[in-house]
């Protein structure tokens, strides 16, 4: 009987512990080579920063959104996305699209916008953003 | 031979914050038949159905000892037979196809005239092949004799044995009691002062029950 | 083993003379499936919506027909006789085994259904959708024949177990979703090896646990 | 001091209210008493010493449940139940607190009052799991009967949510602190800075955090202790009628 109960814990925890290991040894598949991302043509998690000096456009009628993102070796990727503009785009860190690659223009069905989390001053310069 | 024992220390059953019995303790051995009464909801068969192992003990224990070894509470359903007015068999198929299944869920080897044998014995040969749903009350309670027999089981429980039962029937029932096993125990849960022939010790719930819990 | 075996085989003779489960559970398909149809119009949903959608489906037919196997033991008070004959492990197998054999019906139909009816739930990877087939009605029995013995001795139980069930259930789903959007998109298997990881811890804890916890529910 | 834990938590309340609310937030924090500036929160910052301990109680509230549940299974003493049931009626009651108090700054900062963000999504599961033990609770009537099935449910439902764990930064990307994202200069996958772990908080902040931490702590034991043991009385109550 407590045998039994000893036995089932541990499998149960052998199993749990797989789990936190295989969460550990995996990536979270957010490409941020755009380079891949343009030749894949498969639906992905892209990431990456909003190129500033090419701005945005918006059309409200037509909710599209159109803006540049750049990745870290400064391949640029044109992205539309159906649907507004998030709230606190300008001030975003970071933007994460999901979408397709496609003739030229990556579609995006979403676009998150990560902000500064710290809560600490901003006398550090944060770069980048 | 085998030797049972079946010990029972203390034994108290709540429902719903009512008290069924408390302090309930007795021991039988091979051979005894014990009855035990009580009024009605004093929890004869509440007692039965712990005693079967179907129904948890609010507190105290009971054991059944086999040949020196305890029976661990998973295989009490091996050595006991229960016939409670509770129990209801598939009443989609008949009564052979209860038996027959019954026979191979427990793992014992039966062949059909062994199953024969069995529906002979309690009466019910002739309809053996009608849904059990088409049986009147005392067949339905000859049936749960059939099952409750059918792995030859070390310790037989009735709770009211004879209800519904017609003449031939009791005198079935008074048989089975007379010659069940010499290793074996029965205890029988029942009002009616005819049944009492067939224990040679009484117990009254009705004493337990009004104990104060501190 | 051979006990399991005969309860699953009481279960399925049962069920074949009294249809308790398998005509509610086919009506519910065609009904939701259709529903889906006539929603959709002529319209084409994405792609991956699909994925979402069938997997919907067997979450709810599991929970239209799953619970049966204990509900009908209660309702009917054969739970009793079924406890003096066998020990509440082989029991509590002995339903999973019925629940897994009726939830691969059930979702075979599904999976037939919906590639007959929706041209855009086309699997290009079949390797990997068989796979979380397999695994995910593996989970599913498992997680809905532990809550179902729950629910059946509750008073209310038809309602209840979708309420139980469905956080249990969700994590699994939402695995199976990602996985057969994948094999839409006739992506490699090991692309979604992590996800495959994940039902297979799922499966392995699920069942150890609802053995551990079964004899304490079973018995009253 | 019979009554020292009260006075204690009263004395820490109002110091957490005075400390949480009072404090000026400026560019560049000079004395003890600003808090520094955070683009994009602003005054919106001080839900912290608010939200996080409710949703920390929240989780506290389930584990107590559980063990309390356990504890039943083994000993069969109805106390155990009632102590696992006014856990999880307060554990719920942070729950909705939490989800609140977290969408009304979700709306003023992110936009939308919900956005199914990793955190926000275990939140509602955690929702509906307490509402399932209470509504599995509610169909049970005999007492031994519920206090055992509902330990159980609780059991079966909490080995569920390490899955969620792993799932869900697969699925959504995560807004909160302490979620994973991307780091926008190297491009790497990581880990965001999580205030509650790293500390990356101003430090009177964190200290007016810690105590809110220990108030609202000591606050749910208080309401716990009380709840079981009204339960208690009842049920004494009820037994020499």
């Amino acid at each position: 009987m407590k045998a039994r109960y000893f036995i089932g814990g541990i499998i149960i925890v052998l199993f749990l512990g797989l789990l936190f290991y295989n969460f550990t040894r995996t990536n979270i598949e957010y490409e941020s080579d755009f380079s891949k991302v343009m030749q894949s043509g498969k639906v992905c998690k892209a990431t990456g920063v909003w190129v500033k000096e090419k701005s945005f456009e918006e059309d409200i009628k037509n909710r599209t959104f159109v803006f540049y993102l750049r990745d870290a070796k400064n391949n640029q990727m044109k992205v539309i996305y159906r649907g507004t503009k998030p709230n606190n785009f300008e001030i975003a860190t970071n933007v994460v699209v999901t979408g397709k690659f496609e003739d030229g223009v990556f579609h995006a069905t979403d676009v998150l916008t990560k902000c500064p989390s710290k809560y600490e001053g901003q006398n550090i310069n944060t770069s980048g953003s | 031979m085998n030797k049972i024992d079946l010990i029972v220390t203390n034994l108290k059953k709540t429902f719903n914050r009512r008290l069924v019995f408390d302090g309930l303790n007795f021991e039988i051995k091979s051979g005894e038949k014990l009855i035990i009464t009580g009024k009605n909801g004093s929890g004869k068969s509440t007692l039965m159905k712990i005693l079967a192992g179907v129904l948890t003990e609010s507190a105290g224990f009971f054991q059944y000892i086999l040949n020196d070894k305890k029976v661990d509470r998973e295989n009490i359903y091996q050595i006991v037979g229960l016939v409670s007015p509770y129990l209801v068999l598939y009443d989609e198929f008949t009564a052979f196809e209860n038996l027959k299944l019954f026979a191979r869920i427990r793992n014992i080897k039966m062949s059909d005239e062994e199953i024969n044998q069995i529906l002979k014995k309690v009466g019910l040969f002739d309809r053996r092949n009608d849904l059990v749903r088409t049986y009147s009350s005392g067949m339905k309670q000859r049936i749960k004799y059939a099952s409750a027999i059918l792995h030859n089981p070390l310790v037989l429980l009735l709770d009211e044995p004879t209800s519904n039962l017609d003449l031939d029937g009791k005198n079935f029932v008074d048989e089975l009691v007379e010659d069940f096993r010499s290793d074996g125990i029965v205890l029988v849960a029942t009002n009616e002062s005819q049944d009492f022939k067939y224990g040679q010790n009484i117990i009254n719930l009705d004493n337990f029950h009004n104990i104060q819990v501190k | 083993m051979k006990k399991i075996y005969y309860i699953f085989y009481k279960d399925f003779s049962s069920e074949l003379r009294m249809r308790f489960a398998i005509n509610a559970l086919i009506m519910f398909v065609i009904v939701a499936v259709s529903t889906i149809l006539f929603s959709l119009g002529s319209e084409n949903a994405p792609q991956n919506v699909y994925a979402g959608m069938f997997w919907v489906v067997v979450f709810f037919s599991a929970m239209s027909g799953l619970s049966r196997t204990f509900v009908s033991e209660e309702e009917r008070g054969t739970s009793l006789i079924l406890s003096l004959i066998a020990n509440p492990i082989s029991i509590f197998l002995g339903k999973f085994l019925f629940n897994l054999v009726l939830i691969f019906f059930i979702n075979s139909i599904i999976t037939m259904l919906y590639m007959f009816l929706f041209q855009e739930f086309l699997i290009k990877n079949w390797m990997s959708f068989l796979l979380a087939f397999l695994l995910g009605n593996f989970g599913i029995a498992a997680s809905s024949t532990i809550i179902a013995a729950i629910i059946s001795k509750a008073n209310v139980k038809g309602t209840l177990y979708p309420v139980l069930a469905f956080p249990v259930l969700l994590p699994l789903i939402l695995m199976l979703i990602e996985i057969t959007k994948s094999a839409m998109e006739g992506n490699p298997i090991n692309d979604v090896e992590a996800e495959f990881l994940v039902l297979v811890s799922y499966d392995v804890i699920m069942i150890t646990a609802s053995i551990l916890v079964f004899d304490i529910i079973w018995r009253d | 001091m019979k009554n020292f834990w009260k006075y204690f938590l009263f004395l820490l309340v109002i110091l957490v209210l005075l400390g949480g609310l009072i404090p000026p937030i400026v560019e560049n924090p000079k004395s003890f008493f600003e808090f520094p500036l955070i683009r994009g929160l602003e005054d919106k910052a001080r839900i912290i010493f608010f939200h996080v301990p409710t949703a920390w109680l929240t989780v506290l509230a389930y584990l107590i449940a559980m063990y309390y549940g356990i504890r039943y299974l083994k000993n069969k003493n109805i106390y155990d139940d009632m102590k696992s049931v006014s856990a999880a009626a307060l554990g719920f009651l942070f729950c909705i607190l939490a989800t609140l108090t977290g969408s009304v700054w979700a709306k003023f900062t992110w936009g939308s009052f919900w956005h199914w963000d990793p955190r926000e999504t275990s939140i509602f599961i955690l929702l509906l799991i307490y509402g399932a033990y209470f509504a599995l609770r509610s169909a049970l009537e005999v007492e031994e009967k519920r206090a055992r099935l509902s330990a159980i449910y609780s059991i079966i439902a909490f080995l569920t949510t390490p899955f969620f764990i792993f799932i869900m930064p697969r699925l959504m990307i995560g807004l909160h602190p302490g979620s994973l994202e991307i780091d926008p200069v190297t491009g790497q996958v990581k880990a965001s800075a999580n205030p509650v772990i790293k500390f990356e908080m101003a430090a009177n902040m964190r200290v007016v955090f810690f105590i809110s931490l220990i108030a609202f702590t000591i606050l749910f034991f208080w309401l716990w202790n009380l709840s079981h043991r009204i339960l208690k009385l009842e049920y004494e109550n009820q037994k020499e009628i």
